[in-house]
């Protein structure tokens, strides 16, 4: 299954909804859609995984140069998640202490730190 | 012994075609449902580590995966071409992920995954080229 | 030339594992959503014709199946390595087909449905074995 | 997709349900199941298509194998199938002209000739 990326604005925070195979064929959309929002001044960046279905290494390296970006404008970028098999994969990776997760949006809406 | 074998130019779109055939040999040589998730996962990890060597080499040969279905055993080997292989990036904590290089950065985060996720893995380097192995338990169907 | 070349032992399921490569392939190479069908199943017969060619010549050796994703079109091709080839049988009219042993049966259903199905096909045989070429029309994506 | 294969007797007459893929690799076992019915003293069978997904030569060989069985008794093997995908397959191998293909079960049951 391909990519689906729809993006919503709350306040200074941007919800990215990922749905599909984040993998190395379908990685460069999401990096292009997270360049974009930066360029266009959005620096709390929440990406909401609860829709992936697959999620590869070329995904976190994309996740990861976001989080740098955003860093770069001292934004945040939060993710949502809880779905194990995709959580399995941060914990693996050690990103789990590079990302905030959070299980829900609002969550992640009203977080801070 | 039945036999796999794929060989694909060095596209991120036939790494779909390679997880793609993994998962459903694996399947029917009966390796469980709970592990097929990480087949995909592992295989598809050691093909795009494999794409990536040969884009940043310039080469254009192909990519192999041969699939060995063995009584009580699935083998996935995916092979480069690559002469010696770029270097492993010295990438051990988190802090130096958000430092490196993306090459490097997806490089290490594969490995990381396979190694983290396969039990029985080996990442065999040869003047031509390096395998990565993975091996998994499959009941005879 | 992005290419995918798959090699399997002459066994029936990797003739699906073939039909299914076959037909993701083409559809990433842009062959029309009402041609993945067709795709689907001349492959499938071109894999089966050669799987029963080795199986009754008592061949171990594996079969070949090359994707090439051409500008404007999609090219397969099937190989077999049976020297000579078993002849085609003479099957001519259904009735033929009633009398007709098991295996002449299928592989002369299987030439008839690969012809009237795909437009551009060509069975080039060979001293070291027969290859099925077939074409389809492919948009660029 | 797998074969699923389902029979009932109606009368002198068998209904064999097929669904899914008829394939070189699921052909074997719908040949077992007509030469099953065959041995059992059932020679009027009734194959309804209208499950099937996929068709390859394999399953029209198997079903021609079929024909061959029950017409050794003086039987009958009548084709229920109206996917216009697997009547092309027919057509295109001349297999219209072999076996009676009917629209529905009923229609099937009540024939003659
Ligand atoms: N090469 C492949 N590897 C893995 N899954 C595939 C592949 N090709 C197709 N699929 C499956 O087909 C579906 C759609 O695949 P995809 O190629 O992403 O389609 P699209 O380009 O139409 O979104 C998904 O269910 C996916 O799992
Ligand atoms: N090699 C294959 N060729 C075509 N389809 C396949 C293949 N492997 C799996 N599939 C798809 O996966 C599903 C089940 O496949 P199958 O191997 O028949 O499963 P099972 O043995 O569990 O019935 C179907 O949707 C089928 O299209």
């Amino acid at each position: 299954m391909d990519l689906s990326l729809t993006t919503r604005d709350e306040g200074d925070r941007t919800v990215v909804a990922v749905g599909g195979e984040i993998d190395v064929y379908t990685a460069p959309k999401l990096r292009e859609q997270l360049v974009d929002l930066v360029n266009a001044g959005r620096y709390h960046l929440i990406v909401d995984m609860e829709g992936v279905e697959f999620l590869d290494s070329t995904g976190l390296g994309v996740l990861v140069g976001g989080l740098k970006r955003v860093r770069a404008h001292e934004g945040s970028l939060r993710l949502v998640c809880t779905q194990e098999r995709i959580l399995k994969i941060f914990r693996i990776t050690g990103l789990t202490k590079v990302f905030p997760i959070h299980d829900t949006v609002s969550e992640a809406l009203t977080a801070v730190g | 012994m039945p036999t796999v074998h794929l060989r694909f130019s060095a596209l991120p779109a036939h790494v779909r075609t390679a997880r793609l055939v993994a998962a459903t040999v694996a399947r029917r040589s009966g390796v469980g449902d709970d592990l097929l998730d990480e087949v995909r996962l592992a295989v598809g990890e050691a093909c795009s580590r494999a794409v990536g060597q040969h884009t940043r080499s310039g080469l254009n040969e192909p990519v192999t995966m041969r699939l060995l279905t063995e009584p009580g055993r699935f083998c996935v080997e995916v092979a480069d071409v690559v002469p010696i292989g770029v270097p492993l990036p010295g990438i051990t904590s988190a802090a130096d992920l958000l430092d490196a290089d993306p090459d490097d950065m997806d490089e290490s985060l594969g490995l990381a995954l396979i190694s983290g996720l396969v039990d029985d893995v080996a990442v065999i380097p040869g003047i031509d080229g390096t395998v990565v192995r993975m091996t998994w338990a499959a009941t005879a169907l």
